[in-house]
Protein backbone atom coordinates (compact mmCIF):
# COMPACT_ATOMS: atom_id res chain seq x y z
CA UNK A 1 0.00 0.00 0.00
CA UNK A 2 1.15 3.51 -0.77
CA UNK A 3 0.20 6.45 1.33
CA UNK A 4 0.66 10.09 0.53
CA UNK A 5 -0.55 12.33 3.35
CA UNK A 6 -4.06 11.04 4.06
CA UNK A 7 -4.57 9.23 0.79
CA UNK A 8 -3.97 5.51 0.44
CA UNK A 9 -3.84 3.52 -2.73
CA UNK A 10 -2.70 0.11 -3.91
CA UNK A 11 -1.04 1.09 -7.17
CA UNK A 12 -1.21 3.46 -10.13
CA UNK A 13 -4.57 2.16 -11.31
CA UNK A 14 -6.03 2.49 -7.85
CA UNK A 15 -4.72 6.03 -7.63
CA UNK A 16 -6.23 6.94 -11.01
CA UNK A 17 -9.53 5.41 -10.03
CA UNK A 18 -9.63 7.27 -6.74
CA UNK A 19 -8.82 10.58 -8.40
CA UNK A 20 -11.53 10.02 -11.01
CA UNK A 21 -14.05 9.11 -8.31
CA UNK A 22 -13.09 12.10 -6.23
CA UNK A 23 -13.97 14.33 -9.17
CA UNK A 24 -17.14 12.31 -9.79
CA UNK A 25 -16.04 11.58 -13.35
CA UNK A 26 -16.63 8.60 -15.62
CA UNK A 27 -13.73 6.51 -16.82
CA UNK A 28 -12.95 8.28 -20.11
CA UNK A 29 -9.93 9.73 -21.84
CA UNK A 30 -11.17 13.20 -20.98
CA UNK A 31 -11.32 12.32 -17.29
CA UNK A 32 -7.83 10.90 -17.41
CA UNK A 33 -6.57 14.11 -18.86
CA UNK A 34 -8.34 16.12 -16.14
CA UNK A 35 -6.69 14.24 -13.32
CA UNK A 36 -3.19 14.15 -14.78
CA UNK A 37 -1.83 16.96 -12.66
CA UNK A 38 -3.33 15.51 -9.48
CA UNK A 39 -1.80 12.13 -10.33
CA UNK A 40 1.66 13.59 -10.86
CA UNK A 41 1.40 15.58 -7.66
CA UNK A 42 0.68 12.37 -5.76
CA UNK A 43 3.58 10.41 -7.19
CA UNK A 44 5.94 13.29 -6.64
CA UNK A 45 5.44 12.91 -2.92
CA UNK A 46 5.47 9.15 -2.90
CA UNK A 47 8.02 7.00 -1.19
CA UNK A 48 8.84 3.72 -2.83
CA UNK A 49 11.56 1.57 -4.30
CA UNK A 50 12.59 2.31 -7.86
CA UNK A 51 10.76 -0.75 -9.17
CA UNK A 52 7.62 0.31 -7.36
CA UNK A 53 7.97 3.82 -8.72
CA UNK A 54 8.38 2.43 -12.22
CA UNK A 55 4.81 1.08 -12.15
CA UNK A 56 3.55 4.56 -11.39
CA UNK A 57 5.77 6.24 -13.96
CA UNK A 58 4.65 4.02 -16.82
CA UNK A 59 1.15 5.35 -16.24
CA UNK A 60 2.46 8.87 -15.75
CA UNK A 61 4.08 8.77 -19.19
CA UNK A 62 0.76 7.86 -20.78
CA UNK A 63 -1.04 10.64 -18.97
CA UNK A 64 1.60 13.09 -20.05
CA UNK A 65 0.81 12.34 -23.63
CA UNK A 66 -2.80 13.33 -22.97
CA UNK A 67 -1.72 16.48 -21.24
CA UNK A 68 0.63 17.44 -24.03
CA UNK A 69 -2.06 16.82 -26.62
CA UNK A 70 -4.33 19.17 -24.74
CA UNK A 71 -1.68 21.88 -24.78
CA UNK A 72 -0.30 21.18 -28.23
CA UNK A 73 -3.23 19.81 -30.24
CA UNK A 74 -1.01 19.20 -33.27
CA UNK A 75 0.98 16.37 -31.79
CA UNK A 76 -0.77 13.09 -32.24
CA UNK A 77 0.70 9.64 -32.42
CA UNK A 78 -1.21 6.50 -33.20
CA UNK A 79 0.92 4.48 -30.89
CA UNK A 80 0.26 6.79 -27.97
CA UNK A 81 -3.44 6.93 -28.81
CA UNK A 82 -3.53 3.18 -28.57
CA UNK A 83 -1.77 3.21 -25.25
CA UNK A 84 -4.29 5.63 -23.85
CA UNK A 85 -7.17 3.51 -25.04
CA UNK A 86 -5.45 0.56 -23.46
CA UNK A 87 -5.10 2.41 -20.18
CA UNK A 88 -8.74 3.38 -20.26
CA UNK A 89 -9.78 -0.24 -20.87
CA UNK A 90 -7.51 -1.47 -18.09
CA UNK A 91 -8.93 1.06 -15.71
CA UNK A 92 -12.46 -0.06 -16.51
CA UNK A 93 -11.51 -3.67 -15.89
CA UNK A 94 -9.74 -2.76 -12.68
CA UNK A 95 -12.75 -0.81 -11.45
CA UNK A 96 -14.90 -3.92 -11.80
CA UNK A 97 -12.48 -5.94 -9.69
CA UNK A 98 -12.52 -3.14 -7.16
CA UNK A 99 -16.26 -3.64 -6.91
CA UNK A 100 -15.75 -7.38 -6.57
CA UNK A 101 -13.27 -6.71 -3.76
CA UNK A 102 -15.75 -4.40 -2.01
CA UNK A 103 -18.41 -7.07 -2.32
CA UNK A 104 -16.02 -9.65 -0.90
CA UNK A 105 -15.28 -7.35 1.98
CA UNK A 106 -18.98 -6.89 2.75
CA UNK A 107 -19.34 -10.69 2.86
CA UNK A 108 -16.39 -11.00 5.21
CA UNK A 109 -17.55 -8.18 7.46
CA UNK A 110 -20.77 -10.15 7.89
CA UNK A 111 -18.64 -12.60 9.84
CA UNK A 112 -20.48 -15.70 8.64
CA UNK A 113 -17.81 -18.27 8.32
CA UNK A 114 -17.68 -22.03 8.20
CA UNK A 115 -15.28 -23.99 10.36
CA UNK A 116 -13.92 -27.42 9.64
CA UNK A 117 -13.75 -30.19 12.18
CA UNK A 118 -10.90 -29.89 14.64
CA UNK A 119 -11.01 -33.39 16.06
CA UNK A 120 -8.59 -35.62 14.21
CA UNK A 121 -9.48 -39.20 13.50
CA UNK A 122 -7.70 -41.51 15.85
CA UNK A 123 -5.58 -43.03 13.16
CA UNK A 124 -2.80 -45.17 14.49
CA UNK A 125 0.64 -43.74 13.88
CA UNK A 126 2.66 -46.17 11.78
CA UNK A 127 6.29 -45.47 10.91
CA UNK A 128 6.20 -44.96 7.14
CA UNK A 129 9.41 -43.26 6.02
CA UNK A 130 9.95 -42.10 2.44
CA UNK A 131 11.64 -44.80 0.40
CA UNK A 132 15.37 -44.72 -0.38
CA UNK A 133 16.25 -41.57 1.47
CA UNK A 134 19.39 -40.67 3.35
CA UNK A 135 20.54 -37.53 5.04
CA UNK A 136 22.58 -36.27 2.03
CA UNK A 137 19.48 -36.35 -0.13
CA UNK A 138 17.42 -34.77 2.59
CA UNK A 139 19.98 -32.00 3.00
CA UNK A 140 20.04 -31.41 -0.75
CA UNK A 141 16.26 -31.00 -0.71
CA UNK A 142 16.62 -28.61 2.23
CA UNK A 143 19.11 -26.41 0.37
CA UNK A 144 17.01 -26.42 -2.76
CA UNK A 145 14.02 -25.27 -0.73
CA UNK A 146 16.03 -22.43 0.76
CA UNK A 147 17.16 -21.36 -2.69
CA UNK A 148 13.55 -20.91 -3.63
CA UNK A 149 13.04 -18.36 -0.87
CA UNK A 150 12.24 -14.96 -2.34
CA UNK A 151 15.07 -12.49 -1.99
CA UNK A 152 14.50 -10.15 0.85
CA UNK A 153 13.59 -6.71 -0.27
CA UNK A 154 16.59 -4.88 1.05
CA UNK A 155 16.40 -2.36 -1.71
CA UNK A 156 13.77 -0.49 0.24
CA UNK A 157 16.09 0.01 3.16
CA UNK A 158 19.29 0.71 1.27
CA UNK A 159 18.38 2.77 -1.75
CA UNK A 160 15.60 4.80 -0.32
CA UNK A 161 17.71 7.74 0.62
CA UNK A 162 15.45 10.75 0.90
CA UNK A 163 15.24 11.99 -2.65
CA UNK A 164 14.99 15.63 -3.33
CA UNK A 165 11.43 16.32 -4.33
CA UNK A 166 10.92 18.77 -7.10
CA UNK A 167 7.59 20.26 -8.03
CA UNK A 168 6.36 21.65 -11.31
CA UNK A 169 6.43 25.12 -9.76
CA UNK A 170 10.10 24.72 -8.83
CA UNK A 171 10.93 23.52 -12.29
CA UNK A 172 9.16 26.44 -13.92
CA UNK A 173 11.21 28.87 -11.86
CA UNK A 174 14.41 27.14 -12.87
CA UNK A 175 13.52 27.15 -16.55
CA UNK A 176 12.45 30.79 -16.30
CA UNK A 177 15.75 31.82 -14.78
CA UNK A 178 17.61 29.83 -17.45
CA UNK A 179 15.78 31.65 -20.23
CA UNK A 180 16.76 34.92 -18.58
CA UNK A 181 20.42 33.97 -18.69
CA UNK A 182 20.50 32.60 -22.23
CA UNK A 183 18.35 33.47 -25.17
CA UNK A 184 17.72 29.89 -26.17
CA UNK A 185 18.29 26.70 -24.29
CA UNK A 186 18.17 23.17 -25.53
CA UNK A 187 15.54 20.87 -24.11
CA UNK A 188 18.25 18.24 -23.59
CA UNK A 189 20.22 20.66 -21.46
CA UNK A 190 17.32 21.16 -19.11
CA UNK A 191 16.83 17.44 -18.76
CA UNK A 192 20.50 16.68 -18.30
CA UNK A 193 20.43 17.35 -14.58
CA UNK A 194 17.35 15.21 -13.90
CA UNK A 195 18.03 12.64 -11.20
CA UNK A 196 15.21 10.27 -12.05
CA UNK A 197 12.28 9.64 -14.36
CA UNK A 198 9.94 11.56 -12.13
CA UNK A 199 12.02 14.66 -12.58
CA UNK A 200 12.05 14.23 -16.36
CA UNK A 201 8.29 14.04 -16.34
CA UNK A 202 7.98 17.05 -14.04
CA UNK A 203 10.30 19.03 -16.30
CA UNK A 204 8.30 18.15 -19.34
CA UNK A 205 5.08 19.18 -17.62
CA UNK A 206 6.59 22.45 -16.50
CA UNK A 207 7.56 23.24 -20.08
CA UNK A 208 4.10 22.41 -21.35
CA UNK A 209 2.49 24.68 -18.79
CA UNK A 210 4.85 27.52 -19.58
CA UNK A 211 4.01 27.18 -23.28
CA UNK A 212 0.34 27.34 -22.45
CA UNK A 213 0.86 30.45 -20.36
CA UNK A 214 2.95 31.89 -23.18
CA UNK A 215 5.95 32.33 -20.96
CA UNK A 216 8.19 30.43 -23.34
CA UNK A 217 8.17 29.36 -26.95
CA UNK A 218 9.62 26.26 -28.51
CA UNK A 219 11.08 25.53 -31.89
CA UNK A 220 11.83 22.17 -33.36
CA UNK A 221 13.34 22.40 -36.83
CA UNK A 222 12.58 18.84 -37.83
CA UNK A 223 11.36 15.65 -36.18
CA UNK A 224 13.80 14.32 -33.61
CA UNK A 225 15.87 17.50 -33.80
CA UNK A 226 16.67 19.07 -30.47
CA UNK A 227 13.92 21.30 -29.13
CA UNK A 228 14.98 24.86 -28.54
CA UNK A 229 13.31 26.87 -25.80
CA UNK A 230 13.24 30.63 -25.51
CA UNK A 231 11.77 33.01 -23.02
CA UNK A 232 8.87 35.19 -24.19
CA UNK A 233 8.51 37.37 -21.12
CA UNK B 1 -38.48 -51.13 1.86
CA UNK B 2 -36.89 -52.52 -1.29
CA UNK B 3 -33.29 -53.59 -1.54
CA UNK B 4 -32.37 -50.72 -3.84
CA UNK B 5 -33.63 -48.14 -1.41
CA UNK B 6 -31.69 -49.67 1.45
CA UNK B 7 -28.56 -49.54 -0.63
CA UNK B 8 -29.20 -45.92 -1.45
CA UNK B 9 -29.61 -45.02 2.23
CA UNK B 10 -26.39 -46.79 3.02
CA UNK B 11 -24.42 -44.95 0.38
CA UNK B 12 -25.62 -41.63 1.69
CA UNK B 13 -24.66 -42.66 5.21
CA UNK B 14 -21.19 -43.78 4.08
CA UNK B 15 -20.61 -40.62 2.06
CA UNK B 16 -21.55 -38.61 5.12
CA UNK B 17 -19.14 -40.62 7.31
CA UNK B 18 -16.31 -40.15 4.82
CA UNK B 19 -16.83 -36.41 4.53
CA UNK B 20 -17.04 -36.23 8.31
CA UNK B 21 -13.73 -37.97 9.01
CA UNK B 22 -11.78 -36.57 6.04
CA UNK B 23 -9.06 -34.12 6.92
CA UNK B 24 -9.24 -32.39 3.57
CA UNK B 25 -11.87 -31.85 0.90
CA UNK B 26 -12.71 -35.06 -0.94
CA UNK B 27 -13.16 -35.43 -4.68
CA UNK B 28 -16.02 -37.42 -6.13
CA UNK B 29 -13.45 -39.97 -7.23
CA UNK B 30 -11.90 -40.37 -3.79
CA UNK B 31 -15.33 -40.95 -2.27
CA UNK B 32 -16.30 -43.40 -4.99
CA UNK B 33 -13.05 -45.34 -4.62
CA UNK B 34 -13.32 -45.61 -0.86
CA UNK B 35 -16.82 -47.05 -1.22
CA UNK B 36 -16.06 -49.04 -4.36
CA UNK B 37 -18.94 -47.74 -6.48
CA UNK B 38 -19.12 -45.56 -9.61
CA UNK B 39 -18.91 -41.76 -9.28
CA UNK B 40 -22.40 -41.39 -10.72
CA UNK B 41 -23.87 -43.07 -7.64
CA UNK B 42 -22.18 -40.58 -5.34
CA UNK B 43 -23.71 -37.51 -6.86
CA UNK B 44 -27.26 -38.39 -5.87
CA UNK B 45 -26.21 -38.93 -2.25
CA UNK B 46 -24.43 -35.58 -2.19
CA UNK B 47 -27.57 -33.86 -3.46
CA UNK B 48 -29.62 -35.55 -0.76
CA UNK B 49 -27.12 -34.68 1.93
CA UNK B 50 -27.18 -31.08 0.83
CA UNK B 51 -30.95 -31.06 1.27
CA UNK B 52 -30.69 -32.81 4.65
CA UNK B 53 -28.37 -30.09 5.89
CA UNK B 54 -30.82 -27.27 5.26
CA UNK B 55 -31.30 -25.40 8.56
CA UNK B 56 -28.83 -27.70 10.28
CA UNK B 57 -25.58 -26.95 12.07
CA UNK B 58 -23.47 -28.68 9.40
CA UNK B 59 -23.17 -27.52 5.79
CA UNK B 60 -21.92 -29.25 2.67
CA UNK B 61 -19.74 -27.00 0.53
CA UNK B 62 -18.00 -27.66 -2.74
CA UNK B 63 -15.44 -26.31 -5.14
CA UNK B 64 -15.80 -28.04 -8.45
CA UNK B 65 -15.44 -31.78 -7.88
CA UNK B 66 -14.34 -31.38 -4.28
CA UNK B 67 -16.66 -31.54 -1.28
CA UNK B 68 -16.30 -30.83 2.44
CA UNK B 69 -18.41 -30.52 5.58
CA UNK B 70 -18.14 -27.35 7.64
CA UNK B 71 -20.08 -25.83 10.51
CA UNK B 72 -23.05 -23.74 9.33
CA UNK B 73 -21.78 -20.20 8.66
CA UNK B 74 -24.79 -18.63 10.46
CA UNK B 75 -23.46 -20.10 13.72
CA UNK B 76 -20.00 -18.59 13.35
CA UNK B 77 -20.42 -16.31 16.36
CA UNK B 78 -20.92 -19.19 18.81
CA UNK B 79 -18.36 -21.42 17.10
CA UNK B 80 -15.66 -18.76 17.18
CA UNK B 81 -16.44 -18.23 20.86
CA UNK B 82 -15.98 -21.94 21.56
CA UNK B 83 -12.75 -22.11 19.57
CA UNK B 84 -11.53 -18.85 21.01
CA UNK B 85 -10.92 -17.47 17.55
CA UNK B 86 -11.09 -13.97 16.20
CA UNK B 87 -14.06 -13.56 13.88
CA UNK B 88 -13.04 -10.21 12.43
CA UNK B 89 -11.41 -10.58 9.03
CA UNK B 90 -7.93 -9.14 8.67
CA UNK B 91 -7.45 -8.97 4.92
CA UNK B 92 -5.93 -5.79 3.53
CA UNK B 93 -7.40 -3.93 0.56
CA UNK B 94 -4.61 -5.34 -1.60
CA UNK B 95 -5.40 -8.88 -0.45
CA UNK B 96 -9.13 -8.40 -1.12
CA UNK B 97 -8.41 -6.97 -4.54
CA UNK B 98 -6.09 -9.85 -5.43
CA UNK B 99 -8.55 -12.43 -4.11
CA UNK B 100 -11.34 -10.86 -6.15
CA UNK B 101 -9.25 -11.03 -9.31
CA UNK B 102 -8.31 -14.66 -8.68
CA UNK B 103 -11.90 -15.60 -7.85
CA UNK B 104 -13.24 -14.31 -11.14
CA UNK B 105 -10.33 -15.08 -13.46
CA UNK B 106 -9.00 -18.37 -12.12
CA UNK B 107 -6.90 -20.15 -13.13
CA UNK B 108 -4.44 -17.34 -13.85
CA UNK B 109 -0.73 -16.57 -13.47
CA UNK B 110 0.91 -14.00 -11.24
CA UNK B 111 1.82 -11.98 -14.34
CA UNK B 112 -1.85 -11.86 -15.26
CA UNK B 113 -2.76 -10.69 -11.74
CA UNK B 114 -0.12 -7.97 -11.98
CA UNK B 115 -1.35 -6.94 -15.40
CA UNK B 116 -4.79 -6.23 -13.92
CA UNK B 117 -3.59 -4.63 -10.68
CA UNK B 118 -0.82 -2.65 -12.36
CA UNK B 119 1.63 -3.44 -9.54
CA UNK B 120 4.00 -6.15 -8.44
CA UNK B 121 2.06 -8.75 -6.47
CA UNK B 122 4.74 -11.20 -5.27
CA UNK B 123 4.25 -10.56 -1.61
CA UNK B 124 0.48 -10.47 -1.65
CA UNK B 125 0.26 -13.75 -3.60
CA UNK B 126 2.68 -15.36 -1.17
CA UNK B 127 0.67 -14.18 1.84
CA UNK B 128 -2.57 -15.50 0.41
CA UNK B 129 -0.87 -18.85 -0.25
CA UNK B 130 0.38 -19.10 3.32
CA UNK B 131 -3.12 -18.30 4.51
CA UNK B 132 -4.37 -21.17 2.36
CA UNK B 133 -6.91 -18.91 0.61
CA UNK B 134 -5.30 -19.51 -2.78
CA UNK B 135 -3.13 -22.32 -4.10
CA UNK B 136 -1.10 -23.38 -7.10
CA UNK B 137 -3.53 -25.31 -9.25
CA UNK B 138 -1.44 -26.02 -12.32
CA UNK B 139 0.95 -24.69 -14.91
CA UNK B 140 0.12 -22.60 -17.92
CA UNK B 141 1.06 -24.05 -21.28
CA UNK B 142 3.16 -21.09 -22.34
CA UNK B 143 6.79 -19.98 -22.23
CA UNK B 144 8.31 -20.80 -18.88
CA UNK B 145 5.23 -22.77 -17.83
CA UNK B 146 4.20 -20.22 -15.22
CA UNK B 147 2.24 -21.30 -12.14
CA UNK B 148 -1.52 -20.95 -12.29
CA UNK B 149 -3.32 -19.84 -9.14
CA UNK B 150 -6.86 -20.43 -7.96
CA UNK B 151 -8.93 -20.02 -4.84
CA UNK B 152 -9.28 -22.89 -2.36
CA UNK B 153 -12.04 -24.60 -0.41
CA UNK B 154 -10.63 -22.73 2.58
CA UNK B 155 -11.54 -19.50 0.80
CA UNK B 156 -15.13 -20.62 0.22
CA UNK B 157 -15.32 -21.63 3.86
CA UNK B 158 -13.78 -18.37 5.02
CA UNK B 159 -16.45 -16.43 3.11
CA UNK B 160 -19.24 -18.60 4.53
CA UNK B 161 -20.38 -19.57 1.03
CA UNK B 162 -21.71 -22.85 -0.28
CA UNK B 163 -19.60 -22.51 -3.39
CA UNK B 164 -18.30 -19.77 -5.64
CA UNK B 165 -21.49 -19.71 -7.68
CA UNK B 166 -22.99 -17.87 -4.72
CA UNK B 167 -20.89 -14.81 -5.59
CA UNK B 168 -22.36 -12.24 -7.97
CA UNK B 169 -21.47 -12.65 -11.63
CA UNK B 170 -18.99 -10.32 -13.27
CA UNK B 171 -21.78 -8.64 -15.26
CA UNK B 172 -23.83 -8.08 -12.12
CA UNK B 173 -20.88 -6.45 -10.40
CA UNK B 174 -20.73 -3.89 -13.13
CA UNK B 175 -24.14 -2.65 -12.08
CA UNK B 176 -23.19 -2.35 -8.42
CA UNK B 177 -22.72 1.11 -7.09
CA UNK B 178 -19.70 1.46 -4.92
CA UNK B 179 -21.61 3.26 -2.18
CA UNK B 180 -24.12 0.46 -1.98
CA UNK B 181 -21.48 -2.05 -1.09
CA UNK B 182 -19.77 0.11 1.47
CA UNK B 183 -22.97 0.47 3.47
CA UNK C 1 -44.11 -20.61 13.77
CA UNK C 2 -43.86 -19.18 17.28
CA UNK C 3 -40.83 -17.33 18.54
CA UNK C 4 -39.97 -20.07 21.00
CA UNK C 5 -39.94 -22.74 18.33
CA UNK C 6 -37.69 -20.67 16.08
CA UNK C 7 -35.30 -20.20 18.91
CA UNK C 8 -35.35 -23.93 19.59
CA UNK C 9 -34.46 -24.72 15.98
CA UNK C 10 -31.57 -22.31 16.17
CA UNK C 11 -30.25 -23.81 19.37
CA UNK C 12 -30.22 -27.26 17.87
CA UNK C 13 -28.33 -25.96 14.85
CA UNK C 14 -25.80 -24.18 17.04
CA UNK C 15 -25.30 -27.21 19.29
CA UNK C 16 -24.68 -29.30 16.19
CA UNK C 17 -22.14 -26.77 14.88
CA UNK C 18 -20.31 -26.73 18.20
CA UNK C 19 -20.14 -30.51 18.46
CA UNK C 20 -18.98 -30.67 14.85
CA UNK C 21 -16.02 -28.32 15.21
CA UNK C 22 -14.96 -29.31 18.73
CA UNK C 23 -11.55 -30.85 19.15
CA UNK C 24 -12.70 -33.04 22.04
CA UNK C 25 -16.01 -34.07 23.64
CA UNK C 26 -17.95 -31.08 25.02
CA UNK C 27 -19.69 -30.91 28.38
CA UNK C 28 -23.21 -29.57 28.68
CA UNK C 29 -21.74 -26.57 30.46
CA UNK C 30 -19.24 -25.81 27.71
CA UNK C 31 -21.99 -25.91 25.10
CA UNK C 32 -24.31 -23.77 27.22
CA UNK C 33 -21.61 -21.19 27.84
CA UNK C 34 -20.63 -20.90 24.19
CA UNK C 35 -24.27 -20.19 23.33
CA UNK C 36 -25.02 -18.15 26.41
CA UNK C 37 -28.10 -20.07 27.54
CA UNK C 38 -28.88 -22.32 30.55
CA UNK C 39 -27.83 -25.99 30.46
CA UNK C 40 -31.48 -27.06 30.68
CA UNK C 41 -32.12 -25.64 27.23
CA UNK C 42 -29.35 -27.71 25.67
CA UNK C 43 -30.65 -31.10 26.70
CA UNK C 44 -33.72 -30.98 24.49
CA UNK C 45 -31.61 -30.11 21.44
CA UNK C 46 -29.25 -33.00 22.15
CA UNK C 47 -32.19 -35.41 22.30
CA UNK C 48 -33.48 -34.12 19.00
CA UNK C 49 -30.07 -34.36 17.40
CA UNK C 50 -29.73 -37.93 18.52
CA UNK C 51 -33.01 -38.75 16.79
CA UNK C 52 -31.97 -36.87 13.65
CA UNK C 53 -28.85 -38.97 13.36
CA UNK C 54 -30.73 -42.27 13.10
CA UNK C 55 -29.52 -44.04 9.94
CA UNK C 56 -27.08 -41.26 9.23
CA UNK C 57 -23.33 -41.30 8.72
CA UNK C 58 -22.76 -39.25 11.87
CA UNK C 59 -23.66 -40.39 15.40
CA UNK C 60 -24.00 -38.52 18.66
CA UNK C 61 -22.39 -40.28 21.60
CA UNK C 62 -22.16 -39.29 25.22
CA UNK C 63 -20.19 -40.28 28.23
CA UNK C 64 -21.78 -38.78 31.31
CA UNK C 65 -21.98 -35.04 30.77
CA UNK C 66 -19.75 -35.11 27.70
CA UNK C 67 -21.00 -35.24 24.12
CA UNK C 68 -19.26 -35.82 20.81
CA UNK C 69 -20.03 -36.52 17.17
CA UNK C 70 -18.39 -39.56 15.59
CA UNK C 71 -18.70 -41.27 12.24
CA UNK C 72 -21.30 -44.04 12.27
CA UNK C 73 -19.61 -47.26 13.42
CA UNK C 74 -21.27 -49.34 10.68
CA UNK C 75 -19.25 -47.39 8.08
CA UNK C 76 -15.88 -48.11 9.68
CA UNK C 77 -14.67 -50.27 6.81
CA UNK C 78 -14.99 -47.49 4.23
CA UNK C 79 -13.69 -44.90 6.69
CA UNK C 80 -10.46 -46.77 7.34
CA UNK C 81 -10.03 -47.43 3.62
CA UNK C 82 -10.22 -43.68 3.01
CA UNK C 83 -7.87 -42.78 5.86
CA UNK C 84 -5.29 -45.36 4.82
CA UNK C 85 -5.35 -44.37 1.17
CA UNK C 86 -2.86 -41.54 1.60
CA UNK C 87 -0.47 -43.71 3.58
CA UNK C 88 -0.15 -46.10 0.67
CA UNK C 89 1.48 -43.43 -1.47
CA UNK C 90 5.09 -42.39 -1.04
CA UNK C 91 5.73 -38.84 0.14
CA UNK C 92 5.10 -36.03 -2.33
CA UNK C 93 7.85 -33.56 -3.22
CA UNK C 94 6.10 -30.95 -1.05
CA UNK C 95 6.06 -33.37 1.88
CA UNK C 96 9.76 -34.17 1.42
CA UNK C 97 10.53 -30.46 1.36
CA UNK C 98 8.63 -29.93 4.59
CA UNK C 99 10.33 -32.91 6.19
CA UNK C 100 13.74 -31.54 5.19
CA UNK C 101 12.92 -28.14 6.68
CA UNK C 102 11.81 -29.72 9.94
CA UNK C 103 14.87 -31.97 10.05
CA UNK C 104 17.38 -29.14 9.76
CA UNK C 105 15.53 -26.33 11.49
CA UNK C 106 13.92 -28.19 14.39
CA UNK C 107 12.34 -27.36 16.66
CA UNK C 108 10.06 -25.02 14.76
CA UNK C 109 6.38 -24.05 14.54
CA UNK C 110 3.97 -24.57 11.67
CA UNK C 111 3.99 -20.82 11.02
CA UNK C 112 7.77 -20.97 10.63
CA UNK C 113 7.49 -23.86 8.19
CA UNK C 114 4.92 -21.89 6.20
CA UNK C 115 7.11 -18.81 6.23
CA UNK C 116 9.85 -20.79 4.50
CA UNK C 117 7.67 -22.73 2.10
CA UNK C 118 5.35 -19.86 1.28
CA UNK C 119 2.31 -22.12 1.33
CA UNK C 120 -0.16 -23.33 3.91
CA UNK C 121 1.19 -26.58 5.34
CA UNK C 122 -1.54 -27.87 7.68
CA UNK C 123 -2.21 -30.96 5.65
CA UNK C 124 1.39 -31.95 5.09
CA UNK C 125 2.41 -31.51 8.73
CA UNK C 126 -0.53 -33.68 9.74
CA UNK C 127 0.42 -36.34 7.18
CA UNK C 128 4.06 -36.43 8.35
CA UNK C 129 2.83 -36.90 11.92
CA UNK C 130 0.52 -39.79 11.04
CA UNK C 131 3.47 -41.42 9.26
CA UNK C 132 5.51 -41.21 12.41
CA UNK C 133 8.21 -39.01 10.80
CA UNK C 134 7.67 -35.91 12.90
CA UNK C 135 6.05 -35.24 16.27
CA UNK C 136 5.03 -32.41 18.55
CA UNK C 137 8.06 -31.86 20.74
CA UNK C 138 7.05 -28.83 22.79
CA UNK C 139 5.57 -25.35 22.81
CA UNK C 140 7.25 -22.14 21.77
CA UNK C 141 7.46 -19.43 24.41
CA UNK C 142 5.68 -16.81 22.32
CA UNK C 143 2.18 -15.46 21.78
CA UNK C 144 -0.31 -18.32 21.65
CA UNK C 145 2.36 -20.84 22.67
CA UNK C 146 2.41 -22.52 19.25
CA UNK C 147 3.35 -26.19 18.91
CA UNK C 148 6.98 -26.96 18.06
CA UNK C 149 7.66 -29.81 15.66
CA UNK C 150 10.69 -32.03 15.32
CA UNK C 151 11.62 -35.30 13.68
CA UNK C 152 11.03 -38.56 15.53
CA UNK C 153 13.94 -40.62 16.82
CA UNK C 154 12.91 -43.39 14.45
CA UNK C 155 13.27 -41.12 11.46
CA UNK C 156 16.60 -39.73 12.62
CA UNK C 157 17.93 -43.26 12.84
CA UNK C 158 16.42 -44.26 9.54
CA UNK C 159 18.23 -41.41 7.74
CA UNK C 160 21.51 -42.03 9.50
CA UNK C 161 21.29 -38.68 11.26
CA UNK C 162 21.72 -39.93 14.82
CA UNK C 163 25.44 -39.35 14.64
CA UNK C 164 25.85 -35.66 15.36
CA UNK C 165 28.64 -35.30 12.78
CA UNK C 166 26.14 -36.19 10.13
CA UNK C 167 24.15 -33.04 10.83
CA UNK C 168 25.08 -30.09 8.60
CA UNK C 169 27.70 -27.69 9.86
CA UNK C 170 26.47 -24.31 11.02
CA UNK C 171 28.41 -22.47 8.28
CA UNK C 172 26.49 -24.37 5.67
CA UNK C 173 23.31 -23.01 7.14
CA UNK C 174 24.53 -19.44 7.37
CA UNK C 175 22.70 -18.28 4.29
CA UNK C 176 19.49 -19.33 5.81
CA UNK C 177 20.10 -17.76 9.19
CA UNK C 178 20.66 -14.43 7.49
CA UNK C 179 17.40 -14.65 5.61
CA UNK C 180 15.69 -15.46 8.82
CA UNK C 181 16.79 -12.32 10.55
CA UNK C 182 15.95 -10.07 7.66
CA UNK C 183 12.37 -11.21 7.54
Amino acid sequence: MYAVSNDQFEGPLDLLLQLIEKEKLEITTVSLSKITSAYLEQIENMQGTSSEMADFLVVAAKLLYLKSKELLPDIKSDEEEEEIEDLEAKLREYSIYKKAAANLESILIDGQRGYSRRAKSESEIIFLPPQDINHQMLFAIFQETLNKLPEQIEERVITDSPEQKITIEDKKKIIYSLTKKKKTIRFKEILAGAKNKTEVIVTFLAILEMIKQKEIGVIQKESFADILIMGLK
Amino acid sequence: MSGIETKNINIKSIVESLLFVAEKPLSLLEIAEAIGIPVSEIQKSLKELEADYKNRGISLINKGEYFALISAPENSKEVSRLLNEELRHDLSQAALETLAIITYKQPLTKAEIEEIRGVNSDQIVRNLMVRGLIAEIGRKESVGKPILYGTTMEFIQYCGLENENALPKMEELNLFEKNDEAS
